[in-house]
């Protein structure tokens, strides 16, 4: 059973990497590999001005606790962190960060691996384009490549 | 009285976030939920004309299309999610 | 043919994981996934005080350059960086860092796992256990799984 | 002379980090250089005594047991790496 509790937050504004692995690390003697993923906003080679994340309130960080939950019993994680922000994010701005510790490199690469691939498919989040032209544009479209990212992860 | 809530191009095309119904009895699934919502007009028939795509929390928890509504206190309706 | 080169470092002093994600972020807006790995001195459950880390000058960097290189060059990374600390290194404390960007998240996961495997079996640095009881212990022995999992790139 | 240098066990049981040295015609190989080294005094001898284990390196660069070491500037010597 485990005892580690994730830290999960829907936040409006930027995060710091430096502070979140800290958080995870210091005052220990037990973590031998953290990981960490960021998320950035992409240009679309000059089309794209910025993102517009919708979430849904309370489920989002309610699923994103739930797959965090499944990760540090899955591999074993000493520490498991997502963050994700919602609100306009301009193109070069980071989206969301995912850290995971470990006693070894390996858990550590798929526990952060696994939360990313089952947050883009199941975490209440969606995304609109805005371009530079001024006008928004469309919602971005769910990826096939996603779902079967998600599956690899099966049995 | 059934709280309803929709998200990204559901929530546009429907042109509200959020709304309370009275849903008949006869509405049991969230197929029935989706069938019901399409005969309230065509905001609805905009949003909701293929349902397959429609994904589904009841209280904040996915659920597949054949699951039961009754006792939900909240039913979200929205497209595939795109976050991370 | 890259045009991107990485960034390597073998060092005495302690790394700062934001500054090097910045390097390889700001003002840029094609990155849209950026992985590290940090490798932190285990304690191995209260026993050990510090590692010391011999390494071989000039042969350290070329043999990381020529890693980072061939990730770079397998997963189309937009950016690799590799620091590596030596000298005496207490529990708790960073030892290595890897700093992969990319568009797409597979191929930053990818590039920092790849890294670490073969940084792991290939690069020339040597462990040696400093005890909490004063004496200098053994050298730590090369790992097989070490070797599998750099041999999982192989084909 | 060929300059040559030592880390980790192997230099410690050696006893020294490097040295200069002239070697004989009939060293062609890196497996010749092992055995011959292994003739030089039982510092040697004990650092070397499972030449399979040792790790060599031609001017930096890590080389098998038969490579020939001709024209060599600096051959390395250690044990398996432990880094990362």
């Amino acid at each position: 059973m485990t005892t580690i509790t994730p830290t999960i937050r829907v936040q409006c504004e930027d995060f710091d990497q430096q502070a979140e692995i800290d958080r995870m690390t210091k005052g220990r003697h037990d973590v031998g590999a953290v990981v960490t993923f960021t998320g950035l906003c992409r240009g679309e080679s000059g089309r794209l001005e910025a993102l517009e994340l919708e979430h849904y309130p309370g489920m989002a960080e309610a699923e994103i606790t739930r797959i965090a939950t499944l990760a540090i019993e899955r591999f074993s994680l000493l520490g498991l962190t997502a963050i994700h922000r919602y609100g306009t994010i301009a193109t070069g701005e980071n989206i969301v960060l995912v850290v995971a510790a470990s006693p070894h490199r390996q858990a550590a690469f798929d526990g952060a691996n696994f939360v990313m691939d089952f947050l883009k498919t199941s975490a209440p989040f969606w995304k609109k384009e805005h371009g530079r032209d001024g006008k928004a544009g469309d919602w971005i479209s769910a990826k096939d490549a996603d779902d079967r990212a998600r599956d690899k992860w099966q049995g | 009285m059934t709280k309803l809530v929709y998200f990204a191009w559901v929530r546009e095309r429907i042109g509200k976030a959020e709304e309370e119904l009275a849903l008949p009895a006869e509405v049991v699934t969230v197929d029935d939920l989706l069938n019901h919502l399409r005969g309230l007009g065509e905001e609805y028939e905009a949003a909701l004309q293929f349902p397959d795509v429609i994904r589904v929390a009841i209280d904040q928890e996915h659920v597949e299309h054949d699951e039961p509504i009754a006792g939900a206190r909240e039913i979200g309706l929205f497209p595939p999610m795109t976050g991370g």
